[in-house]
C-alpha cells in the first residue's frame, strides 16, 4: 500500500515538476513524462505482483475533517483496475512527448501535464477508495481533471461545447452518485463501503439504478453516453486515449463495485445491465459505423465496448443470481479481460488517429486515404488495432469476447428468462462484432487505404519518433495478448478471485481450452504464413505490372470517385433507421442547366434529439416564460412578501 | 490418419464440387455447360500467370487473398468430414473459426478498398452489412446447437450423446435450421438470390466486384478460399442431414460427398429456377433464417429442459 | 381615560383612510405627521400604561418630536424640492383605494376578533384593528402608488401600524428605552438615507415616478 | 471588552470621513487587522461583554463574525488597490460607510437582545446604502433605492416578529430580558402560536435580508450595481448576518419544540429560492448578477440544510464559511474583470484564459469551488447537506434541491466557460496586478485549507453552534 502511495505522490510530483519547468518546453516535457511514468510504472509493478500473489485486501485509512475518514483498500478488483491505469497512462504520456509540439502553447501543455498527472493519481484513488466520502472525493477530482483536458484546445467552439456537455454529464452523473450513496448511508449510517450489504433488500435495487445512471453516465452506456463522442475528438489525441481507454472504465468499476456492495438478492440487476449493455452496444457500433469524424468514430466505439463489458458483467450477474458459477465466472472474467483489453486498442487507436490527425491535418474519413504508404508505422499499428477491436483472431479483442461468450453459452443451459437473455446476449454479441468489423474496415479502408482524397493526406509523412514506438508496442500487445492468452487471462481471472461467489471455481478445464486457442492462434498465424510462402514461390520469375486501379470502363477515373464513409455506411444505417435518424439535405435540380447541387446526409444521435425535444427545450421555455419575476417593478416586489407573509400566516 | 486423409480429399476435391453447380445450370439452360475439371484448369492457369496490381494498393491488398484463404481452411481443418474426426478439435472451437471467418472478410473488404475504386467499395459495403446479418444467424444455430448438443466444438456436435441430426430427436427444429443456413450459405458464399456471380453488371455485384482488381495467383487464392467456404457449409448442411452412419469409413466418405454433390445440385437449382433479388430486399431475405432460428431456439424452452 | 385613547385611535384610523385618498402630497405628508403624533400619545393613554416614568415620558417627547416634526419636515422639505406636488396616476385609483382600504378594516376587524382570545390581559379591540389597518395600508401604498416619495411615505405608516402593534402588544419593551430609542434613530436615518436618494432620483430623471427605476431586469 | 469590535470601525469610520483619502485608506486596512484581532480575542474567549443583556458571544455569532472579519481583511486590501483605479468622487465617505457597515455587521453578530440585532441589521441596510450608490449612476440609483426599499419593509416586518415574540413571552408568563440566551432557557413556556406568528415575520423579515426569495428582489440589482469589493462584502459578509438573525430565530422556536415548523418553512423557502436563482442564471447577460444569484442559491443552500437538521446542519454552516470565502473571491475577480474589460456584459468578456490568466485562475477556481468540487469546502458541504436530507428521508425535497443544483450548474457553466473561453479580440483597458488579484488567492486558499484541515476549535464551535437547532453529526 505505501508502494503504491509512493507512486502517486510521483505521479503529482510530475504534474507538479510541469507547471515547475513551464517555461522550458523541451526540460518541462522530459521531467514530467519521465517523473509520471516511473510513478506508473512503481505503480503498474506494484499491482501486478500484489495481483498474482494475492494474498488479502490491504486496507489503509486517514481521519479526515474530524468526522470523515479517508479510507482506502486494495483487493483484488482494485488491483485489476489499476493495471490498465498504470498501463496506458505512460505510454499516453510517451507518445505525448512528439504529439504537444506547439511551443507556443508551453504554459497550457503544462497546465494539460499536471491535470494529467491529477487524472492519474485519482483515478487510482477511485479504484482503491474503501468508503463513500473517499471515492466521491477521488471521482470528482477526476471528473474535474478530465473536463481541464478536454478544454486544452478551447480556441474551437466546438471543443468549448463539448467541454460544456463533458461538464454538464460529469456532475449531474456526480449528483445521482451522491444520491445514491447519501440513500445508503440513510440506511446503514455509515460511509463505509463494507456496511452496504447489511441493508435491507428493497432500496437495494433503487441505490443500484441510481448508481448505475450516475456511473453510466460516465461510462457511456446508452443514452448517457452523447458527451463522449463530442469529448474525445475535441481532446488532444493521448488525453482521448486515456480518457477512452481507462477513465470510462471507472464508470464500469464504479457499476461493478456497487453491485458487490449491495449484494442484492434481486435478479433484476444483473438483466436491466445485461440489456443496457445490449442496447448500448449495437447503438455504440452502429453510430460509430455512421460517423465519419475518426475520433467521433472511435469515441461511439467506446461506447460499443462499454456495452460489450456490460454485456460481460451483466451474464456474470445473471449468472449469480441463477446460481450457475460458470457463467458467472466467466461473465465477471471476460468483462475484466475486456475491460484491459480495450484500454489498450481503443488507446492505440486514438493515438493512431491523433498521428493521422497531426500530419494530415484531418480527422474526416471523407478527406484521407492512401495513408497506409505515406504512414506505414501508423498505419500497420491502426491496423492491428482495427482488427483487435473488431473481436477477430488472433488479436487481443477476441479473446475478451471469447470468455464473455462461454460464460453466456453456460447461460443457455438455464431456464426462462435467462434463458432468453442469454441467447440475446449472444446474438447480440455477434452482431456487434459484425458490425464492428463493417466499421473498421471503413476506417482503415477509407482513410489509411486507396488513393488521399485531399491535398493535405497526400502529404502526409510518418509522426514523430516517440509516437510510433508507443504504438508499435501496443500494437504487439494486442497481438500477444490474441497469441498468448494464458497469463493475460490468469490476469482477469485474478482479479475476481475477490468475488465470493465464484471463488474456488476450478478453471483447469477451461486452461485448456485456452491452450487450444493459442495453438489455433499460432497454427493459423503459421498456415497465413505457409500461403503467403507459396504465394511469393508462386510470383517467383513472374511478370509484376502496375498500372491504375481498374474503373469497369471508365477512363477518367479520380481520386473522389472512391467510395466515401458515407456511402459505405448507408446502407447498414438505413437498416437501423428509427433509431439513428438520418437528416439529408438535397438541393434539388430546378433549372434546365442545373449549377452546382449539394446532397448533404448527416446522422444525428437519437438520444441527443430526445433530450433536445424533450427535456432542454421544455426547460429553456418554462425558465423563459419564468424570468418575468424579476420584471423591475418595486411594487410588484412588495407584493412579493406581502404574498409570501400571507401564504405561511395560511400555515398557522 | 483417416482424418488427415479426409481433410486432403476435401481439399482436392473443392474445386471439382462448384463445377456441379455449373453443370446444374446448365442442365437446366439446357446447355452442356464446361468440363467437371473447369476449375482445376483455372487454377492452374491462374498460377502460372503474373499479376498486375493497381499504383493505389498497398500490402493489404496482396494480404487479403492468403488470409481469405488461410482462413476457409482452417474451417475444414475443425470440420468433421465425412464422419471422420477433424485434425483438430476443442471445446468451444466454432467460436473462434467463425470469428476467424470474420477476419478473412476483414481482409477481403480492405482489399478490395484498397483499390480506391468506387465499384469495390460498393461491394465490400454489401459484404460487409449482409454478412453481419447472417453472423446473428450464425450464432442462433450455435446457441441452439449447444442447447441440443451441450457442446461447443464442430466435431462434438455431431459426435456427443444427444448428436445433432436429422434422425435425432429434435428433428422438428433441426429442420428449420437445415433451412436457416442453407440460406446463410447462399448469403456468405455470395450465390443468387443474394447475389449473382453470373452477372455482368458491376454495379450489381457482390462478391465479384471486390475480387476486380486481383489476377494471377491471388485471383486464384481468392477462388481457392471461396470454394472452400462454399464446401464447409454444404458439409455442415450435410452432417445435420446425416441419416445414416456407416461402420466403414470408405462408405461414409462416399455416403458424404453423394450428399454434398446433391446440395450442389440444389444450390445449382435454386440458381437456375430463381432470379437474384433486389439489393433492397435482400436484408429482409437474409433475416428471414434469423427468424427461424430464433423460432426454434425458443422452441427448445418448452423441449428440453 | 379610555375614550381618549379610542378616540386617538378612531382619528388614527381617519388618517390611514384620508392618506389612502389623498392625492396631494403635501396633504398627505400632513396627514402623516398627525399620525405620527397621535400613535405617539396612544401609549399615554392606553391602560396598560398607567404608571409613567421619567424616562417613559422622555421617550413620549423624542418620539413626538421625530414622528411628528423631523420626519414630515424632512418629507416637506423634499416635497418642496421635487415640485410635483401630486401623485398622477396612482396604480389602483383613489376611489379604488378607499374601498380597499375599507376592506382593509373589516379584515382586520375580523382578524382582530380571531385573535383578541389569545392575548392576555384586556385589550382594546380597536388598537388591534388600527395596528393592523395601518400597517397593511401602508403596505397597500407601497404596493399601489407610483411615485417614490408616496412610497416612502407607505413605508412611514407602515411602521406607524408596526408601533401600534408594539404598544398593543408587548409593553416590556417599553422597559428598555434605548433599544427603543435605537429603533428610532433606525427609522430616522432610513428617511434620511431615502430623503437623499429621492433628492438624486428627482435630480437625475426630474421626477421621482418608479417608473424610471424598472430598468435592471432579469 | 467585546463591544470594541463594533465600537472601533464605528469610530475609525467617523474619522476616516474627515480625513485625506490617503490615510483613510491605510486606517481602512488597519482596522480590518484590529478588527480582526479583536475578532480572534473574542474567539479565544478573552472578551467579556461589557452589556450582558444586550451582547454575547454565541457560537453562531462567533462563526459569523470570524468570517466576516477575516473576509472584511482581504477586501479592505483589494479595496485599496481598487479604489486608487476607479474615479470616485465621495471616497472618504465610501471607507467610512465601509467601516460603518463593519460595526453594524459585527454589532449584528454579537447582538444577543431581539431588538438590538434588528437594529444592528437594520443598521447594516442603511450603512451599505451609499456604498451601493458609490457610482451615481442611473442603474445605480435604482438598485440603491431598491435595496433600501424593499430591505427596509422586510426589516420592518421582523420587527413587527419580534413583537410577537414578546407577546409570546407576555402570555407564556416569562419573565427576563428579551435575548435570546434568556429566551432559549424559557422557551418551551413560550406561547407556541404567537412564537410560530413571530417567526414568519422574523423570517420573512429576515429573509429578505439574506436574499431567500421571493424577497430576493433587491438582491441581484444590488449586487451587480455595487463596486467590487461592497459586492464581495454584501455578499459574503451581509448575507450570513441576515441568516443569522434567521438562524437564531429558528434555535428559539426548535428549543421550543416546533423545530419542525420553522425547518419546513426554511426548506420551503431554500428550495424556492434555489430554483428562482435556477430560472435566472441561466441566460444571464450579466456576470455580476450571475454571481448575485449564485448567492441567493447558496443563502437557499444554507437555509435548506439548517431547516433539515441534523447532519444537514453540519453541512450548511460549513456551507456559509466556504460560500461566503469563495463568493467573496469571486466578486472581487469580477472586479478585475470589470476594470479589464470595462462591461459587466458576459458578452462583452472572453478568453479569460489567454489574456487576464490571473483572474482567469482566481474566477475559474471560485466557479469550480462554488459548483462543488473539491478540493473546495462546498464539495463537502454539499454533500452532507445530500446525506443528511436523506438521512432525514426527505425525499422528494433532496429530489429538487438536487435537479435545482444541476441546473444551476449548466447554467453557471455555460457563462464562465464564454467568458473564460470564448472569443475576445479587443484591448484590455487595465491590466490585472498582484493586488487586485492575491486577495482573491488568499480567500480560496483558505477553503481549500479548510478542506483539508479544519482546526478542532473551529469544529467544536460548528458543533456546539449547531447543537441547539438541533444539527449533529451522528444525524
Amino acid at each position: 500500500m505505501n508502494t503504491l502511495f509512493t507512486a502517486l505522490v510521483i505521479i503529482l510530483a510530475g504534474g507538479a515538476l510541469a507547471l515547475l519547468f513551464s517555461r522550458r518546453f523541451v526540460l518541462m516535457k522530459m521531467a514530467t513524462i519521465g517523473t509520471t511514468s516511473t510513478g506508473c510504472v512503481i505503480g503498474l509493478l506494484y499491482s501486478i505482483s500484489h495481483l498474482l500473489g494475492y494474498q488479502a485486501a490491504i486496507e489503509k485509512s486517514w481521519s479526515w475533517l474530524h468526522f470523515f475518514t479517508l479510507a482506502f483498500k486494495v483487493d483484488s478488483i482494485a488491483l485489476f483496475f489499476l493495471v490498465p491505469i498504470f498501463t496506458i497512462s505512460p505510454l499516453a504520456l510517451m507518445y505525448s512527448f512528439h504529439y504537444m509540439e506547439n511551443t507556443e502553447k508551453s504554459f497550457r501543455t503544462a497546465v494539460n501535464y499536471f491535470f494529467f498527472a491529477v487524472l492519474v493519481a485519482s483515478m487510482a484513488l477511485v479504484v482503491t477508495a474503501a468508503n463513500m466520502i473517499t471515492f466521491v472525493l477521488a471521482w470528482e477530482l477526476m471528473s474535474l481533471s478530465s473536463y481541464f483536458l478536454v478544454v486544452f484546445d478551447y480556441q474551437v467552439k466546438e471543443n468549448r461545447q463539448a467541454g460544456y456537455l463533458y461538464f454538464i454529464f460529469a456532475q449531474g452523473g456526480a449528483m445521482l452518485l451522491f444520491a445514491a450513496f447519501a440513500l445508503l448511508y440513510h440506511s446503514t449510517g455509515s460511509f463505509d463501503f463494507s456496511s452496504f450489504s447489511s441493508i435491507p433488500e428493497g432500496p437495494k435495487l433503487l441505490i443500484f439504478i441510481l448508481a448505475f445512471l450516475g456511473f453510466g453516465s460516465k461510462a457511456g452506456i446508452f443514452p448517457l453516453h452523447i458527451w463522449l463522442p463530442k469529448a474525445h475528438p475535441a481532446a488532444p489525441s493521448h488525453i482521448s486515449a486515456i480518457m477512452s481507454g481507462v477513465m470510462i472504465k471507472m464508470g464500469i468499476y464504479g457499476i461493478f463495485r456497487m453491485y458487490l456492495l449491495l449484494d442484492a438478492a434481486t435478479p433484476l440487476i444483473g438483466q436491466i445491465v445485461l440489456v443496457v449493455g445490449m442496447i448500448t452496444g449495437i447503438l455504440g457500433v452502429v453510430y460509430a459505423l455512421a460517423k465519419q469524424d475518426i475520433k467521433e468514430l472511435l469515441a461511439y466505439s467506446s461506447v460499443e465496448n462499454i456495452g460489450i463489458i456490460l454485456i460481460g458483467l451483466g451474464i456474470g450477474m445473471v449468472g449469480v443470481s441463477e446460481k450457475n458459477q460458470a457463467m458467472a465466472f466467466f461473465g465477471f472474467a471476460g468483462a475484466f479481460l475486456h475491460v484491459f483489453n480495450h484500454s489498450i486498442f481503443k488507446s492505440l487507436l486514438f493515438m493512431g488517429a491523433g498521428a493521422v490527425l497531426h500530419k494530415a491535418k484531418s480527422k474526416n474519413i471523407n478527406q484521407l486515404g492512401g495513408l497506409m504508404k505515406r504512414m506505414p508505422i501508423t498505419g500497420k499499428t491502426f491496423l492491428a488495432g482495427s482488427v483487435a477491436i473488431s473481436g477477430l483472431p488472433p488479436f487481443s479483442g477476441f479473446i475478451g469476447e471469447f470468455l464473455i461468450y462461454y460464460g453466456a453459452f453456460h447461460g443457455v443451459s438455464n431456464h426462462r428468462l435467462s434463458f432468453i437473455l442469454a441467447i440475446l446476449a449472444i446474438v447480440t454479441l455477434a452482431v456487434i462484432g459484425g458490425l464492428a468489423t463493417a466499421c473498421f474496415t471503413k476506417v482503415v479502408g477509407l482513410a489509411f487505404l486507396g488513393e488521399p482524397r485531399t491535398e493535405k493526406a497526400a502529404r502526409a509523412t510518418e509522426a514523430g519518433l516517440s509516437i510510433n514506438l508507443v504504438m508499435i508496442f501496443m500494437a504487439i500487445v494486442c497481438l500477444v495478448i490474441g497469441v498468448i492468452p494464458e497469463p493475460f487471462i490468469r490476469l482477469s481471472f485474478a482479479g475476481i478471485q475477490g468475488i465470493a461467489f465464484t471463488a474456488g471455481y476450478n478453471t483447469r478445464e477451461f486452461m485448456v481450452i485456452v491452450d487450444h486457442i493459442s495453438q489455433t492462434a499460432v497454427f493459423f498465424i503459421g498456415l497465413v504464413f505457409f500461403i503467403g510462402l507459396l504465394r511469393k514461390f508462386l510470383y517467383k520469375k513472374k511478370e509484376i505490372g502496375s498500372g491504375g486501379t481498374w474503373g469497369c470502363g471508365f477512363t477518367q477515373p479520380t481520386v473522389r470517385m472512391q467510395y466515401t464513409g458515407t456511402s459505405y455506411a448507408a446502407e447498414m444505417i438505413d437498416f437501423y433507421r428509427p433509431f439513428v435518424p438520418t437528416k439529408t439535405h438535397y438541393s434539388g435540380i430546378n433549372k434546365i442547366f442545373p449549377g452546382k447541387t449539394t446532397w448533404d446526409t448527416k446522422v444525428e444521435d437519437v438520444a441527443e434529439i430526445y433530450y433536445q425535444r424533450y427535456l432542454t427545450q421544455p426547460i429553456l421555455l418554462v425558465m423563459n416564460h419564468l424570468r418575468w419575476i424579476q420584471h423591475g417593478k418595486i411594487q410588484l416586489y412588495i407584493a412579493y412578501i406581502v404574498l409570501t407573509i400571507i401564504i405561511l400566516l395560511c400555515l398557522l | 490418419m483417416e482424418s488427415i486423409f479426409s481433410f486432403c480429399f476435401a481439399v482436392l476435391i473443392t474445386p471439382l464440387l462448384p463445377a456441379v453447380i455449373q453443370k446444374t445450370k446448365a442442365f437446366f439452360a439446357g446447355k452442356q455447360g464446361p468440363p467437371l475439371l473447369i476449375n482445376y484448369f483455372t487454377l492452374i492457369k491462374l498460377f502460372k500467370k503474373g499479376s498486375v496490381y493497381s499504383t493505389s494498393t498497398s500490402f493489404v491488398f496482396q494480404m487479403g487473398p492468403v488470409v481469405g484463404c488461410a482462413t476457409s481452411l482452417m474451417m475444414l481443418l475443425f470440420f468433421p468430414l465425412a464422419g471422420a474426426a477433424p485434425i483438430f478439435s476443442f471445446h468451444g472451437d466454432v467460436l473462434i473459426l467463425f470469428y476467424l471467418m470474420g477476419l478473412g472478410r476483414f481482409f477481403t473488404i480492405l482489399a478490395a478498398l484498397d483499390t480506391a475504386s468506387p465499384f469495390e467499395g460498393m461491394g465490400a459495403a454489401r459484404e460487409a452489412f449482409f454478412s453481419t446479418l447472417a453472423e446473428a444467424t450464425v450464432f442462433g444455430i450455435l446457441v441452439l446447437f449447444y442447447r441440443l448438443s451441450g457442446s461447443l466444438s464442430f466435431a462434438e456436435f455431431f459426435s456427443s450423446t444427444s448428436p445433432i441430426n436429422l434422425s435425432g430427436a429434435h428433428a422438428a427444429l433441426l429442420i428449420l435450421v437445415f433451412i436457416a443456413l442453407y440460406i446463410v450459405m447462399l448469403t456468405e458464399n455470395s450465390r443468387v438470390p443474394v447475389d449473382d456471380p453470373a452477372t455482368h453488371l458491376e454495379l450489381t455485384m457482390i462478391h465479384e466486384v471486390m475480387i476486380l482488381d486481383h489476377s494471377g495467383p491471388d485471383l486464384a487464392l481468392i477462388e481457392l478460399g471461396a470454394w472452400l467456404k462454399l464446401l464447409f457449409y454444404a458439409a455442415f448442411l450435410t452432417r445435420i442431414v446425416d441419416l445414416f452412419h456407416f461402420q466403414n469409413f470408405w462408405l461414409n466418405s462416399l455416403y458424404f460427398y453423394a450428399v454434398v454433390t446433391f446440395i450442389y445440385v440444389t444450390i445449382g437449382t435454386v440458381e437456375s429456377i430463381t432470379a437474384r433479388l433486389k439489393m433492397n430486399m435482400v436484408p429482409k431475405f437474409i433475416l428471414t433464417p434469423f427468424a427461424l432460428v430464433f423460432f426454434a431456439t425458443i422452441l427448445t424452452m418448452e423441449l428440453i429442459k | 381615560m379610555i375614550p381618549s385613547a379610542d378616540i386617538l385611535l378612531s382619528l388614527t384610523l381617519l388618517s390611514v383612510l384620508l392618506a389612502l385618498t389623498s392625492h396631494r402630497l403635501i396633504l398627505l405628508i400632513y396627514t402623516l405627521a398627525f399620525q405620527g403624533i397621535a400613535v405617539s400619545l396612544i401609549p399615554l393613554f392606553h391602560e396598560h400604561n398607567q404608571a409613567m416614568t421619567m424616562g417613559s415620558i422622555l421617550m413620549l417627547q423624542v418620539m413626538i418630536v421625530i414622528k411628528g416634526i423631523l420626519i414630515p419636515g424632512l418629507m416637506l422639505s423634499a416635497v418642496r424640492k421635487i415640485k410635483i406636488p401630486r401623485e398622477i396616476d396612482p396604480l389602483v385609483g383613489y376611489h379604488a383605494s378607499l374601498f380597499i382600504g375599507l376592506i382593509i378594516i373589516v379584515v382586520s376587524a375580523f382578524i382582530a376578533d380571531r385573535i383578541q382570545g389569545s392575548l392576555p390581559g384586556k385589550h382594546s379591540v380597536l388598537i388591534i384593528i388600527t395596528a393592523i389597518t395601518t400597517l397593511a395600508s401602508g403596505l397597500f401604498l407601497l404596493m399601489s402608488r407610483g411615485k417614490a416619495i408616496t412610497q416612502v411615505i407607505g413605508y412611514l405608516m407602515m411602521e406607524n401600524g408596526i408601533y401600534l402593534f408594539g404598544t398593543a402588544l408587548a409593553k416590556q419593551t417599553h422597559a428598555q428605552h434605548i433599544v427603543e430609542f435605537g429603533v428610532l434613530l433606525d427609522l430616522l436615518v432610513g428617511i434620511m438615507v431615502m430623503g437623499i436618494l429621492l433628492n438624486n432620483i428627482n435630480n437625475t430623471f426630474d421626477d421621482v415616478d418608479t417608473v424610471h427605476l424598472g430598468q435592471l431586469k432579469h | 471588552m467585546l463591544e470594541f469590535t463594533c465600537l472601533i470601525p464605528f469610530i475609525t469610520g467617523i474619522i476616516t470621513i474627515f480625513l485625506p483619502i490617503r490615510i483613510g485608506r491605510g486606517i481602512l486596512v488597519l482596522t480590518a487587522l484590529v478588527h480582526f484581532i479583536l475578532t480572534v480575542m473574542a474567539w479565544l474567549g478573552n472578551a467579556k461583554p461589557a452589556l450582558p443583556q444586550y451582547f454575547s458571544t454565541s457560537p453562531e455569532g462567533l462563526l459569523v463574525l470570524l468570517v466576516t472579519s477575516f473576509i472584511f481583511l482581504f477586501i479592505s486590501i483589494y479595496a485599496v488597490s481598487y479604489l486608487s483605479e476607479t474615479e470616485i468622487t465621495s471616497e472618504p465617505i465610501y471607507i467610512g460607510c465601509t467601516l460603518f457597515f463593519l460595526a453594524s455587521m459585527s454589532m449584528a453578530a454579537l447582538a444577543d437582545h431581539l431588538i438590538v440585532q434588528w437594529i444592528a441589521i437594520e443598521a447594516t441596510t442603511l450603512m451599505s446604502a451609499p456604498l451601493i450608490f458609490l457610482h451615481r449612476s442611473k442603474s445605480a440609483l435604482e438598485a440603491t433605492w431598491k435595496y433600501v426599499l424593499i430591505c427596509s419593509v422586510g426589516i420592518a416586518l421582523a420587527l413587527l416578529g419580534c413583537f410577537f415574540v414578546v407577546l409570546a413571552m407576555e402570555i407564556g408568563h416569562v419573565q427576563g430580558a428579551i435575548t435570546f440566551t434568556a429566551l432559549n432557557k424559557a422557551a418551551t413556556q413560550l406561547n407556541p402560536l404567537w412564537l410560530k406568528t413571530g417567526f414568519i415575520f422574523l423570517v420573512i423579515g429576515y429573509g429578505t435580508k439574506m436574499g431567500l426569495a421571493p424577497m430576493h428582489t433587491w438582491l441581484p440589482d444590488a449586487h451587480s450595481e455595487a463596486p467590487s469589493p461592497a459586492s464581495a462584502l454584501l455578499s459574503g459578509a451581509l448575507l450570513n448576518c441576515a441568516f443569522l438573525g434567521v438562524y437564531r430565530s429558528h434555535q428559539l422556536l426548535f428549543q421550543a419544540g416546533l423545530g419542525e415548523f420553522s425547518g419546513n418553512i426554511l426548506i420551503g423557502f431554500g428550495l424556492l429560492s434555489m430554483l428562482v436563482s435556477a430560472v435566472f442564471i441561466y441566460n444571464q447577460t450579466d456576470y455580476k448578477r450571475m454571481l448575485a444569484y449564485s448567492s441567493i442559491e447558496n443563502m437557499g443552500i444554507i437555509a435548506f440544510g439548517v431547516g433539515v437538521g441534523g447532519l444537514a446542519t453540519y453541512g450548511a454552516v460549513l456551507h456559509l464559511i466556504h460560500h461566503s470565502l469563495i463568493k467573496s473571491s469571486l466578486f472581487l475577480s469580477s472586479g478585475n474583470i470589470l476594470l479589464g474589460y470595462g462591461s459587466k456584459l458576459i458578452a462583452k468578456t472572453g478568453n479569460m484564459a489567454k489574456v487576464f490568466p490571473k483572474t482567469f485562475v482566481a474566477f475559474f477556481a471560485g466557479f469550480v469551488g462554488i459548483s462543488g468540487f473539491p478540493p473546495f469546502g462546498i464539495f463537502v458541504s454539499e454533500l452532507l447537506i445530500i446525506m443528511g436530507t436523506f438521512q432525514q428521508g426527505r425525499s422528494i425535497s433532496i429530489t429538487i434541491f438536487i435537479l435545482a443544483l444541476v441546473l444551476i450548474f449548466a447554467g453557471a457553466s455555460r457563462l464562465v466557460m464564454k467568458m473564460s473561453f470564448g472569443k475576445w479580440d479587443d484591448e484590455i483597458l487595465l491590466d490585472e496586478t498582484m493586488a487586485r488579484v492575491l486577495p482573491s488567492y488568499a480567500l480560496l486558499l483558505t477553503s481549500i485549507i479548510l478542506c483539508i484541515w479544519l482546526p478542532d476549535s473551529l469544529y467544536q464551535k460548528i458543533l456546539s453552534a449547531i447543537a441547539t437547532v438541533g444539527g449533529s453529526i451522528n444525524g
